[in-house]
């Protein structure tokens, strides 16, 4: 018996996170002292909380009970394994990003360093909070300061008009969706004439009927959908995280999307109680459009951070899409395959927290050298900035989905979920659910196409601007946080089978099943979820064949023949002399899917004609739900407070007759 | 049925009666002058009614409140406005926002509503005045309907105080008058308010070049 | 001994008022102001003291009654008080820079502002139901000539309609009064007592019902009307708005607290006379819609002040709402946001009156950027329009979680509109606070450095009470919420 | 586990396809002209081709990073890959468990990646737009491709492509319907997938047909020998994987070492067959607009999903 326990551990790394971030609001000027002690400082205690998580793993959840919150309910706090794996993940995931931010806070941007030590660092204690709470008023404090923390941090370069109305959206769709949370709890402790037990473990105890549990889980679809970014919640994404520092966007993209995805998972395999086949259905069909919805989108982007946004849509979606194929084998008891979806949806939400993070803290150093986001700017950085390329490479990679890196595992088993879904008790899903795998394989394709297209414009090619030349590489902690997100990535890529038994203890908690017996079978290079006669995938021969044909061609190549080669002008048909313009921009790559996907875009284009003084071509692609959802839902209210408050016309004697009626309705109406 | 009521309660439900018709003059009443002397007989017929109350149960601070309301209500009042009314130089109509006939018909609707709302509890008292409770809500009510249909100042005023002499009617005569300390302190609150509502009108008409509130609609969301 | 400390307490601000009536135009005169409120205050923690340990007591015979739940109002309004007088020193000496006031004008304000509190601890410690009126009529007319002290053409238009609003409105509660007497007298006979509270809650299972009803609809509209319920609301935001800064501060932080308070006394009576939850309805139904009515109000909100305004609308309807639900935790939510409303509001208006005077204007679209004019006042309006949201981890949101889980076990039908006035409002208010306090701006300093200390002061409490309520202002919130039952 | 046979059989794979592989090219090109009454190449061309290209100096263009010659490598690596996995002769390959048939789309998508950057990298008007050109087609076939595994992999409920040989060969001989939908979409993606001619035109460097031609015009010598050598290897695996879903018979099963050297002459027949059905097919067909490809595609993912559904509907008892 440890004198210290685990959950005592991550709550003083909590406190050690909020006293660095006081410490910087004490000195909030003295960058350096703040960029290399307090950072490196927040790294460590991430990587502590880290292991601390991954330790607990497996083993039996712990509790703890503080003296803050209200009278009648403290606040409880519980790590259990389902909030160990997500605290590994932030632990590891944010000590690279801590890394990386002590590095890249280094001149201040518009607020003023202490200030945003304080906040990143309350942002990554609440988060650990919201992992670990264990009663409602406990998780909605810290869900909300995570909300406000991280709001503030969107808005650290406030003096830009579009990045106030970013981080307004953002709270904005935050709030409703902890509005929907907060009822979706209220409903889980059993509604009218229930327990009003608001304790995590009052809600498991309480027996709903399936139309109250139906209404919880939706509730808590829409209030976690909104956090994550499912559709039609989507919007704030993609104009919060281009506003946002880039290490902010990491932190946001990489962890905060997770504890969404946490949050789900808890209300719906662990708090409301038995699932119903059709919840499932509807996760499915919401992450299909999003997946879909986020990855088309992100093709069209031309802005590498909003593209990289959409992306997250996309990823979330696919993490929907998981939980529900999960939800919809656990409703029908075939835990073995709501086992292999729910190791799917973990497996991705701890590889996209790594490969995200990393491409967004690329773009955070590209924005450094550069200035400069929008990829009809950027070219051929690969010369300029080698390590941020190549590291670059990886995440892409990963987030293409193919193999051997981290998103082509989580990928895998997802469609093995898929592929097994036959045997249903239920025609229509039987039918439906392989094409829906179709969407996924849709998705995934796309995906690369967004990638190459982000990696090809960015780092590839000829600079399409002079000022590129003098870009420069990223410094010494830059380059060690994004070495360390890399190798999260490769190492999750190469050892799935070692990862998965360790997530086996969450699966494990949630539906009673797991993968480990199968996987345990065999050797750690190996990862055969069900028996390697169904479906196998070794990562590290894989890697390895690769690599050791590529080495054996290369060698055999220069041993036979020779090594000699010259440098010349670009052939390139004998269209010499091309400058850097002639290069694809980033419309003009993704012409293609706008093309073919075009009643899913809401473009307004502007073409060049013949008799133009200065012809131009111009495209810009809007969401269709901006036009029929939200500015639709914006004018109502408007419309409605404008017939309001015709109310306070100015008219004393109006006045009066209001509170006459009042009074008169009151004597004859209103009698008991 | 009006044979066994007692005289004097009889003379009471004659002045609450006069009161009730003087409210409707006061609400038909279309000139501002007037309308100050209709308040200062309200205000007396109130005293008198208070009188009569007083001396049929014999409680001192009765007496006591009745002189405070001829003091009050039927000189002091009546006296401030009417000083005001010759230092503001205010002449002419008030303007009705909504026509007199159709304000008097409402005014008996209004009647009608406050005797039934009455009526159930007028039937628990124990006192000999009962009907008056009616009568008083009916006079708050129709103080409250000048206010809203008057479009000067001074008379949205005097509804006020008119509605003021309901609620002392109501008082006196439904439950012979309220504790001493409270009379007296409501009696200060009036004369207080009146005193600034007479500091205001100097300096709205300073702002304003009048005392019409029409001009005083700029407040407003719309 | 405890006698004199109550008398004290009341003695303090009327005879500071009186003596600022005379010398407050003297050097010393705000200086005295505070120390008029501070003195309050240390009566008021003493008093509060005393009551915890000894328990409810009379004084002046049995016309003032002190227990849990009005002390707990006192110790609020002296603190509040007190801050306010504090914020109002440097505030008040600028708008007189800025030539806005005249120095009679500020001997008004100051002795005003003592006789308002006075009347407001009148209203909050007596027995007697009469009294409470008159107190309450007295903190009208006080706050009238706060309301009007700029003497622009607003500002007496705002002081006008507050005026004939709130005393046609008081006059009903009196009328009220009346009838409570008249319901009263038949079982307490004719004696001065028929009007004490503490006979009447005695007796309350026995009074005629029909009357009380009459009576609690009169009374509830009377005093509605200054607690600011729709449609009974409409002076509320213009006296916000046009009346000094320090003025809207105590009016949105304790006026409608006091009145508010009124109309619970008034309850409990009606409850114990009415079968059923009649009162608790309509104070429900009238909540309920204040509230929407309200959020919808504010988007359309141009001059901060009156923004401001509408929120706290916005909140009474919320609170009451909470006490018509009734029982103990719902009571116990309410008093807890009343409290946070108070600090919190009061917090937003210093905030907001040291903003609007950097900037010259209230109009929300003139002033940006006050974070770099100065980032203490932008980060103060900030987070107290974050607190004032239900952001958690302030303290509204743990009275704004109470009561919504509360509204959700016992009515669940009232929580969609619960969270959509709740979801207006946010996105209303935070919308426009935001680019107020960020963005660029031209910087400009004030001739007298801002008090910012109450502003987070309040801040602190109210952050520290959202995260952890201490076991003593607990076991009193539950007793005072356990005699409005 | 790993026998010395397998392991054998695992080399033996592995330089069967490297040789075979520009065979079956030069096959196909033999076929065509046969077709087109023209004087055929010989059967060795593609090795004269590649002879002469690994000799010759690689000339960089100037604007050239470091992966654009690293490019070449992995190309050829992942479909070494790809060639070793899929059983040609033998389902006894050691590394047949390093990856399933979803893993063999993923080997595909990397080595598609690779190419599309490297085309990227010189930064040239035809670079850019053999990439874009290449990854449309790559998002438009996969779906279809996987579509196609599916079907396959629900009848052998294993996405291992040994076990689908196996159970399709080697067991009870049951008529598929399903197999008939899967092998035509199939056969669309192969096309699609190989630069052939519905699609893409491998002869021609016409600006506006040219997708695989236009990302590596700027390839020379030795690296353009690699990337042509994986060409032929990615058809030959796709031809490979064609016979291994559609026609499993005659691949040998673990430890039967006559039927696994009666695999050898019977896959050499079946290339011959199968390639000159490829370029009849290419001969009758007409190259299509670029834009008409996600119509090809789409009838291609549109057969694929109904051999799912059939498969559903028909063939599994409930």
């Amino acid at each position: 018996m440890p004198s210290l326990l685990a959950i005592d551990t991550l709550l003083i790394a909590a406190c050690v996170w909020a006293i660095l971030g006081l410490a910087g609001l004490m000195a909030p000027r003295k960058t350096r002292f703040i960029a290399k002690t307090l950072f490196p400082l927040g790294a460590l205690v991430s990587v502590l909380a880290g292991i601390v998580g991954l330790a607990s793993l497996g083993a039996t959840s712990q509790t703890a009970v503080l003296v803050i919150g209200l009278p009648d309910l403290p606040f409880h706090l519980r790590l259990d394994n389902l909030s160990a794996i997500f605290v590994t993940l932030l632990g590891f995931v944010s000590a690279g990003i801590s890394i990386f931010a002590a590095g890249y806070f280094r001149q201040g941007e518009g607020t003023a360093p202490g200030l945003l030590c304080f906040e990143y660092h309350i942002f990554l204690a609440s988060m650990l909070l919201v992992l670990l709470a264990d009663d409602a008023y406990a998780f909605m404090v810290a869900w909300e300061t995570m909300a406000l923390s991280s709001f503030f941090l969107v808005t650290t370069d406030h003096r830009h008009e579009t990045i106030r109305r970013a981080g307004f959206l953002y709270l904005l769709i935050a709030h409703i969706g902890a509005i929907a949370i907060l009822l979706s709890f209220g409903v889980m402790t059993g509604g009218a004439g229930g327990s009003g037990d608001y304790s995590f473990a009052g809600m498991r105890a309480q027996q709903l009927s399936p139309f109250w549990s139906s209404a919880a889980y939706l509730l808590a679809l829409v209030g976690f959908g909104a956090k994550a970014g499912l559709l039609p919640l989507h919007v704030w994404l993609p104009e919060a995280h281009p506003a946002a520092p880039s290490p902010v966007s990491a932190l946001m993209s990489g962890v905060m999307l997770k504890t969404a995805i946490y949050g789900l998972l808890r209300v719906s395999f662990d708090l409301v109680g038995t699932p119903i086949w059709w919840w499932g259905v509807v996760a499915l069909a919401i992450g299909l459009a999003t997946a879909l919805f986020g990855v088309l989108y992100s093709t069209v982007q031309s802005d590498m951070k909003r593209l990289l946004a959409y992306s997250s849509i996309e990823n979330i979606g696919l993490l929907a899409i998981g939980i529900g194929l999960a939800l919809i084998f656990h409703s029908y008891r075939m835990e073995a395959l709501a086992a292999l979806a729910l190791t799917a949806v973990f497996y991705h939400c701890l590889a996209h927290a790594g490969f995200k993070s990393l491409l967004f803290l690329c773009t955070g150093s590209v924005l450094h050298a550069t200035k400069e986001r929008s990829l009809g700017k950027l070219g051929g950085l690969i010369h300029r900035m080698p390590w941020v390329a190549w590291l670059a490479l990886v995440g892409v990679i990963a987030s293409a989905g193919l193999p051997p890196l981290s998103g082509f595992v989580s990928e895998w088993l997802l469609l093995q979920s898929f592929l097994f879904s036959p045997g249903l008790p239920h025609a229509w899903l039987n039918m439906v659910v392989p094409v829906a795998a179709a969407v996924v394989a849709l998705v995934a394709a796309l995906a690369g196409f967004a990638m190459v297209k982000f990696y090809g414009i960015i780092f590839l090619g000829q600079m399409r601007e002079d000022s590129l030349k003098d870009a420069h590489d990223a410094g010494v902690w830059e380059k060690a946080g994004l070495v360390w997100l890399a190798l999260i990535t490769v190492l999750l890529g190469i050892m799935p089978a070692t990862v998965i038994l360790r997530i086996d203890a969450a699966t494990r908690q949630l539906l009673g099943a797991g993968l480990s017996e199968h996987v345990r079978d065999h050797g750690w290079w190996m990862l055969a979820p069900i028996s390697p006669e169904r479906a196998s995938y070794e990562s590290v021969i894989f890697l390895v064949t690769i690599v050791l044909s590529v080495w054996l061609g290369r060698w055999l190549v220069h041993h036979l023949y020779h090594g000699r080669g010259r440098r010349s002008a670009a052939w390139d048909c004998g269209y010499h002399f091309q400058g850097p313009r002639a290069q694809d921009t980033a419309e003009g790559f993704s012409q293609p899917i706008r093309r073919i996907f075009e009643p899913m875009f809401r473009m307004q284009r502007h073409l060049p004609t013949a008799r133009d003084r200065e012809p131009y071509y111009s495209v810009q692609v809007e969401d269709h739900f901006w036009h029929w959802l939200y500015l639709p839902i914006a004018r109502l209210a408007a419309w409605l407070s404008m017939r309001i408050t015709t109310l306070q016309g100015g008219r004393i004697a109006v006045y009066l007759m209001y509170s006459f009626i009042t009074l008169l309705l009151l004597l004859l109406v209103a009698r008991p | 049925m009006s044979a066994t009521i007692p005289l004097t309660a009889q003379l009471i439900n004659l002045c609450a009666s006069v009161i009730l018709l003087l409210t409707f003059a006061m609400l038909a009443q279309r000139r501002v002058m007037q309308l100050i002397n209709l308040f200062a007989l309200q205000g007396f017929m109130l005293f008198l009614s208070t009188l009569v109350v007083a001396v049929t149960t014999g409680q001192s601070h009765l007496y006591w409140s009745a002189g405070l309301t001829l003091l009050l209500k039927a000189l002091l009042l009546p006296w401030i406005l009417n000083r005001l009314m010759h230092r503001l130089q205010i002449k002419g109509e008030v303007e009705a926002l909504i026509n007199i006939p159709t304000t008097m018909l409402v005014g008996i609707g209004l009647v009608i509503i406050a005797f039934n709302v009455a009526l159930p509890i007028s039937q628990l008292s124990h006192t000999i005045t009962r009907g008056t409770l009616g009568i008083a809500l009916a006079v708050v009510m129709l103080a409250f309907l000048m206010m809203i249909t008057r479009r000067k100042a001074i008379s949205q005023v005097v509804g006020f105080l008119s509605m003021e002499n309901g609620l002392f009617l109501a008082a006196t005569s439904a439950t012979y008058g309220m504790p001493m300390v409270v009379e007296l302190g409501i009696a200060l609150d009036v004369l207080v308010g009146a005193l600034i509502l007479g500091v205001f009108f100097f300096q709205i008409r300073d702002q304003f070049d009048s005392l019409d509130i029409h001009h005083m609609e700029r407040l407003k969301d719309n | 001994m405890t006698f004199d400390i109550f008398v004290i307490l009341l003695a303090i601000p009327l005879v500071s008022g009186a003596l600022l009536t005379v010398f407050g135009e003297r050097d010393w005169a705000p200086h005295l102001n505070i120390i008029a409120s501070g003195g309050t205050f240390i009566a008021a923690v003493w008093l509060t003291i005393s009551i915890i340990t000894d328990g409810p007591r009379f004084a002046f015979g049995e016309q003032f009654f002190i227990d849990s739940l009005n002390v707990f109002f006192v110790a609020l309004t002296a603190f509040v008080g007190l801050t306010t007088s504090i914020f109002s020193g440097p505030y008040m000496k600028n708008e007189a820079a800025h030539g806005r006031l005249t120095i009679p004008r500020l001997r008004l304000y100051k002795s005003m502002y003592q006789l308002f509190m006075f009347t407001m601890l009148v209203a909050l410690t007596t027995n007697n139901m009469g009294i409470l009126w008159v107190a309450m009529e007295a903190a009208t007319l006080t706050t009238v000539l706060l309301v009007s002290l700029y003497r622009t053409p607003a500002s007496l238009e705002a002081a006008w309609k507050y005026f004939i609003l709130c005393g046609v409105g008081i006059a009903q509660a009196l009328f009220g009064t009346i009838l409570l007497y008249f319901a009263a007298e038949r079982i307490l006979g004719e004696s001065g007592n028929a009007l004490l509270w503490t006979h009447l809650v005695n007796v309350k299972a026995f009074l005629e019902p029909n009357i009380m009803a009459l009576a609690f609809i009169f009374l509830f509209v009377g005093y509605g009307t200054k607690v600011g319920l729709a449609p009974l609301h409409n002076w509320l935001p213009d006296a916000h708005a046009e009346g000094p800064t320090p003025v809207s501060a105590v009016l949105s932080g304790l006026l409608l607290n006091v009145a508010l308070y009124a109309i619970l006394r008034c309850k409990v009576l009606a409850d114990g006379a009415i079968e059923g939850a009649f009162a608790g309805n309509l104070m429900m139904g009238f909540g309920l819609f204040t509230l929407l009515l309200a959020a919808f109000f504010l988007s359309r909100q141009r001059d901060v002040k009156r923004m401001f305004a509408y929120s706290s609308i916005e909140h009474m309807g919320l609170i009451t709402f909470a006490f018509g639900m009734g029982g103990a935790v719902a009571n116990f939510a309410g008093l807890l946001h009343m409290t946070m409303h108070s600090l919190t509001k009061s917090a937003i208006f210093f905030a907001v009156g040291h903003a609007t005077q950097k900037t010259g204007t209230q109009m929300m679209d003139d002033i940006r950027g006050l974070i770099h004019v100065n980032p203490l006042i932008g980060w103060g309006l900030m987070l107290g329009t974050l607190a004032i949201l239900g952001m958690p981890p302030f303290g509204v949101f743990a009275s704004e979680f109470m009561i919504l889980t509360h509204a959700m076990k016992h009515h669940p039908w009232a929580t969609p509109f619960l969270l959509l006035a709740l979801g207006v409002a946010f996105a209303a208010i935070f919308g426009k606070v935001q680019p107020m306090v960020f963005g660029e701006t031209e910087a400009k300093r004030l001739p007298h450095a801002p008090a910012i200390t109450p502003v987070f002061l309040h801040l602190a409490i109210v952050l520290m009470l959202g995260l952890y309520i201490p076991p003593y202002l607990t076991r009193w919130f539950q007793e005072a919420a356990r005699m409005l039952g | 586990m790993i026998s010395i046979s397998g392991l054998i059989g695992q080399a033996f794979a592995i330089a069967l396809a490297l040789v075979l592989a520009p065979l079956l090219l030069g096959w196909l090109g033999m076929c065509r002209a046969w077709l087109q009454s023209r004087s055929a190449p010989p059967l060795w061309q593609p090795y004269f081709m590649l002879r002469k290209l690994f000799n010759k100096d690689v000339v960089l263009a100037e604007t050239a990073s470091p992966l654009f010659r690293f490019a070449p490598f992995v190309v050829f690596g992942c479909m070494v890959l790809a060639c070793a996995i899929i059983p040609t002769l033998s389902t006894d390959l050691p590394l047949a468990p390093a990856a399933d048939a979803l893993a063999l789309v993923g080997v595909f998508g990397l080595a598609r990646v690779f190419i599309s950057l490297a085309a990227m990298d010189i930064g040239t008007s035809f670079g850019t737009l053999g990439g874009r050109r290449e990854m449309l087609i790559g998002f438009l076939a996969e779906p279809a491709l996987l579509m196609v595994i599916f079907t396959v992999a629900m009848i052998a409920q294993s996405t291992s492509v040994a076990t689908i040989v196996e159970t399709l060969a080697h067991r009870d001989f049951i008529i598929y319907p399903s197999l008939a939908f899967a092998g035509i979409a199939f056969t669309f993606v192969a096309f699609a997938e190989n630069a052939r001619v519905p699609v893409d035109n491998p002869a021609t460097h016409l600006e506006l047909t040219m997708i695989h031609e236009a990302m590596i015009l700027e390839y020379s010598g030795r690296h353009l020998a690699l990337i042509e050598w994986a060409a032929c290897l990615k058809l030959y695996a796709y031809s490979c994987l064609g016979l291994a879903l559609f026609l499993p018979w005659g691949i040998a099963e673990r430890d039967n070492f006559m039927a696994l050297v009666a695999a050898i002459p019977l896959l050499v027949l079946k290339l011959l067959v199968g390639g000159f059905l490829l370029a009849l097919l290419e001969t009758v067909n007409a190259k299509l607009r670029i834009f008409r490809a996600p119509e090809y595609l789409g009838t291609a993912f549109l057969l694929a999903v109904l051999g799912l559904l059939v498969r559903l509907l028909l063939e599994v008892k409930a």
